[in-house]
């Protein structure tokens, strides 16, 4: 048996890497440079009811070890990501996690119904996590019950797993975490983006069009360990860990914490390769220590999935 | 496109904060169009983050090289001005889509308008059109003598007009200004610097036939992300847009909004 | 007049720089190096009633522009803090903000009563924010009713102003601020550390003795700066800003965001003379951009400090 | 203690992974007993974040130069690994308090044990030492053959012995397993290694006199963040400490707890 293959819910993946929803498109661009059938998953860009523009630019900024985004779910629509998205992936077997945001629960049900009814999408990606849209849903990511009632109704109409995105901006993780699970969710995916602002130090003002942004890279790293290995104590579900991973000992960090797979977002943006060469370093790392499975890496306690 | 750890040849101060730096390696190959741009990795440490994207602004085959000129301002540039002849910095490239050569007959007369940094990528491009027997003139606007570059290398293409922001040298004031006053006329025009030149421009010659060049601040360089999208002027319902990494960051007059 | 000194409640400043708590001990070691007269204002280490030995170690681990610390508060205790460690402050003039920990409000009020009582202290800084002790505060820093009945019974006893630290680890943190300017808090400070982990890459588990740790430095700025934004715009109090600053335009980006002074904690571990290089630095910034006031690089609709 | 940019005058590796690197600068006035440390950052850039502690090896005064020697392992030392001759590197010390060379009596016999690159600061000790007139017995451990160095320059100061855990060199063991072999008998013992070692020493002889060199995680080396602390041992209610960075890294035989 493969060392690297792990199997959640809804996602056979051959290895346990996938591109972080958002740093990768709906794969049309990144297929040009390498075989997708290289990756673990893919988590798709958000698909909103609507197409939405998004925020103004500027809408990236550098930090420290870090970027801030405020893309704001640019992204075509349901309607065009069912009929010009999804069939250009159609030719490549890795499995799907569609990622879905919106501003009413009757938003994100109608999403959720239309994608997992297309067949080719393999989970659902519940973004109520979303720190750069006023009314993105950012409310259902840091209101327990909120959170349960989309999760509920959310399950009721999809055909396919789905997961919840949880947002780090909150006072106790695992308080959303614990909520969603009771109201059925497959799995959790975690963390989004921490809400930053950057100064431009011509204009001294906010450089970002949306002032503030989210903030991702390695400088996250360690709260999205620490709010993993907090998870993990708190729920039985599948957690697929993001968050700053940018090598092999990243990934190892964060399965040693408790993830199940990892997402890698703005290390795509360094290497646009990065993510078939981490499964392969993964694989090889694994093999050097003479591991027979990533999980043999986790502490026995840790580890829930089956 | 491809990943490269290419070779610093050169890499030198030609004006005031302004270097040009020689790279070589397999990635000149690939170029297709001048205009195009590279996504540079500006430290052989993990950190500064993200790329910076640079213009190609010379490109010799033959040799496998290429040039870009960049102003060393920020902390990635500022890396990059202190990278020495030898060492290796991780490119992207060749990225975009450059100015449209092919569309342009022998015997047109093309004017490049540059500003600033703006400048490079309309090295290559007047060369490819001078190539094809195509009657190029530049006007190139800086902020003072101090910055001035590329005046020499310019005139091996055609005629060449520079103006300073604050007189110091050439005509002053803006390209514009240099256009008007040489009552400069031409069949397409390519331009490439700020946003207000370009505006102005955009405004000046709203009949013009041509391509501007963008920038945008960029993430991942490649048609990602939706870090660096502009919005297009036909655009009834505001949900139209461009990427300047992938579907420019050359757009056709007054294609997209500034 | 200056162009740097700021007048905040309590400490008169002759520049908008101090040493951040915990950052600087009580001043000793740093004393041998540089004039404490240099420094705007010294914030202490935290003093709890009774000495605390702390957490064992690793308590520091570094991170992608930042570092972890999980010191847990070690201090001599109130009595010593009074008898020893003040007393070796007394020639110097620079403003003192003690700051004060506790598990009970109890405790809070005697640390404040007995410190305040001094006549050497010129303002307090309550700690409900720090990530490193569990029964240290953490419910104060996060429950906005219990902030502000512990602000207002600290107030009560208190004959200095007192300033509350606010945590980052927060779901909002207008809330906790709003709720304790109610309860009377002369000012606020902020941010204190993010709560984050790091797995040692040779034992495969969390590399510090707590697991847990807070992050600061470079790596959080972007996120303290966004906190500072949002709080300077929900509150009239002054705030004093911290969370990465390292250079001069930190000062300035935190200036602009709304911070009336500013507290520099890990950058003295890099550099331990920064506080007074920073200030320097700043004067003759400002004097090269004409600038008569460090405020006037402030919108004018944000700076709410008379 | 000062802050000082330190010129590199040589960086060699003197074993598989040890470097040996020679700085040059006014610091090295400063020094005062042997055992002290440097706190250096690693990169001429702002991040690692934070300094590396290194022992002080070898001090040349007339010269104004010293010594370190360490283990390019993590990514600091081995961005300290990659530093060339000429490049400057940020250091500020000497940090702490070293071996109390001065309360050594001449014809005293002293052993220096050292584990590893706990070895360093041992070296500029046992020269006091000699200087003074003791008797110098050292005896260090490595992993294997490829780590050992340094077995030479102690030869010029006394009696030597090596041993190596895989007992590819040497004695095969632990620094304790020659002690005990070659019945070594001491008046003062100086011991700079791994914890193990130091536990298995001042287990085997608690009553000797000596000190030990101790390791811990730093933030600023300076004594004002805490975070290098540790117990002590006649400690009943488990509030006393030391803290490494200032009032060691050197400690009494038995003082603190390991
Ligand atoms: C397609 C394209 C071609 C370009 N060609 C050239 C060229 O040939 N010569 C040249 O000097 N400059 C060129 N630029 C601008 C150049 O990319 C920026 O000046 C540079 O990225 C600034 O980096 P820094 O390290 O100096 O600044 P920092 O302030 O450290 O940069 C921080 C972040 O902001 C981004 N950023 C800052 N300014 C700009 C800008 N004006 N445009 C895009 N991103 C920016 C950086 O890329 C980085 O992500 C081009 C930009 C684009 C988009
Ligand atoms: C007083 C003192 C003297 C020392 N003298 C020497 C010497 O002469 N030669 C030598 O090779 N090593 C010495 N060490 C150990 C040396 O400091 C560490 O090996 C080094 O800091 C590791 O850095 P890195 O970049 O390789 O590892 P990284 O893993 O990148 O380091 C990350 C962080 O952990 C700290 N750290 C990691 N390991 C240690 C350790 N063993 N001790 C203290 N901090 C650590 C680093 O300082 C840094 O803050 C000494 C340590 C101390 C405390
Ligand atoms: C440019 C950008 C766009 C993103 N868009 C989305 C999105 O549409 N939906 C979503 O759930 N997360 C989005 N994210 C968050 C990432 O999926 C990921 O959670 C986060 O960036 C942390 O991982 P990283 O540090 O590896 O980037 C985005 C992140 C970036 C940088
Ligand atoms: C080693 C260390 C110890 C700290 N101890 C305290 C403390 O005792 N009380 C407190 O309120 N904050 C403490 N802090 C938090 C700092 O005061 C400051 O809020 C935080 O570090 C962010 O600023 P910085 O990024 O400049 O370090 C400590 C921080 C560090 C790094
Ligand atoms: S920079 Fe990512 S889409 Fe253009
Ligand atoms: S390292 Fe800061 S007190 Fe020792």
């Amino acid at each position: 048996m493969s060392r690297i293959a792990v199997e959640l819910p809804g996602l056979s993946m051959k290895n346990p890497i996938m591109p972080a929803s958002g740093c990768f498109g709906f794969g049309e661009e990144m297929g040009s440079l390498y075989d997708l059938n290289e990756l673990g998953a893919i988590a798709l860009k958000a698909t909103t009811r609507e197409p939405r523009f998004g925020n103004e630019t500027p809408r990236v900024a550098e930090t420290a070890a870090g970027m801030l985004n405020a893309i704001g779910l640019q992204n075509p629509g349901l309607q065009k990501v069912i009929s010009e998205k999804l069939p250009k992936l159609k030719s490549i077997e890795t499995p799907l996690l569609a990622n879905i945001a919106g501003t009413t629960m009757e938003d994100y049900e109608e999403v959720a119904a239309d994608l997992s009814g297309t067949g080719r999408v393999n989970a659902l990606e519940l973004n109520i996590s979303c720190p750069n849209v006023k009314e993105g849903g950012i409310a259902f990511g840091t209101d327990p019950s909120l959170a349960a009632e989309l999760t509920e109704r959310v399950k009721a109409v999809s055909s396919v797993p789905v997961y919840v995105k949880l947002s780090p901006n909150v006072t106790d993780i695992t308080d959303i975490a614990k909520a969603v699970e009771r109201a059925g969710a497959d799995g959790l995916t975690l963390i989004n983006t921490l809400s930053g602002m950057k100064i431009d130090r011509k204009s001294r003002k906010p450089l970002l069009a949306n002032q503030a942004g989210g903030l991702s890279g390695p400088a996250v790293k360690p709260i999205a360990v620490r709010m993993i290995h907090e998870v993990r104590r708190q729920t039985q579900l599948p957690l697929i860990g993001m968050g700053g991973i940018s090598d092999v000992e990243d990934i190892i960090d964060f399965i040693i914490a408790g993830a199940d797979a990892v997402a890698v977002g703005t290390a795509n943006f360094t290497n646009p390769f990065i993510c078939p060469e981490l499964s392969r370093g993964l694989e090889k790392w694994l093999a050097q220590e003479q591991y027979t499975h990533l999980y043999d890496l986790q502490p026995k306690e840790v580890h829930s999935v089956e | 496109m491809r990943k490269e750890d290419m070779i610093v040849l050169e890499n030198k101060e030609i004006a005031r904060d302004i270097f040009e730096m020689k790279l070589g390696g397999l990635l000149v190959q690939d170029i297709t169009e001048p205009g195009q741009f590279l996504h540079i990795h500006t430290s052989p440490q993990p950190f500064p983050l993200l790329r910076r994207p640079l213009s190609i602004c010379k490109t010799n085959k033959a040799e496998e090289y290429l040039t870009v000129i960049y102003r060393a301002e920020g902390e990635g540039t500022r890396l990059l001005s202190a990278c020495s002849k030898g060492s290796t910095l991780d490119v992207i490239g060749p990225l975009g889509h450059g100015f449209p050569v092919s569309d342009v007959s022998p015997g047109e007369k093309v004017l490049l308008a540059g500003g600033g940094v703006g400048v490079p990528p309309l090295y290559d491009t007047g060369h490819a059109l001078k190539e094809k027997g195509v009657d190029v003139t530049t006007v190139i606007g800086f902020s003072d003598k101090g910055t001035v570059f590329y005046e020499d290398p310019f005139r091996d293409i055609g005629r060449v007009f520079v103006s300073t922001a604050d007189g110091s040298y050439g005509t002053a004031g803006f390209v514009t200004d240099v256009m008007e006053k040489e009552k400069l006329a031409f069949d397409r025009i390519f331009a490439c610097g700020p946003v207000p030149m370009l505006k102005a421009l955009e405004t000046k010659y709203p009949e013009a036939e041509g391509c501007i060049s963008l920038e945008e601040r960029m993430g991942c360089g490649i048609g990602v992300c939706l870090a660096c999208v502009c919005h297009t002027r036909q655009d009834p319902d505001g949900s139209d847009y461009r990427k300047v990494c992938s579907d420019g960051p050359v757009f056709p007059w007054k294609e997209v909004v500034l």
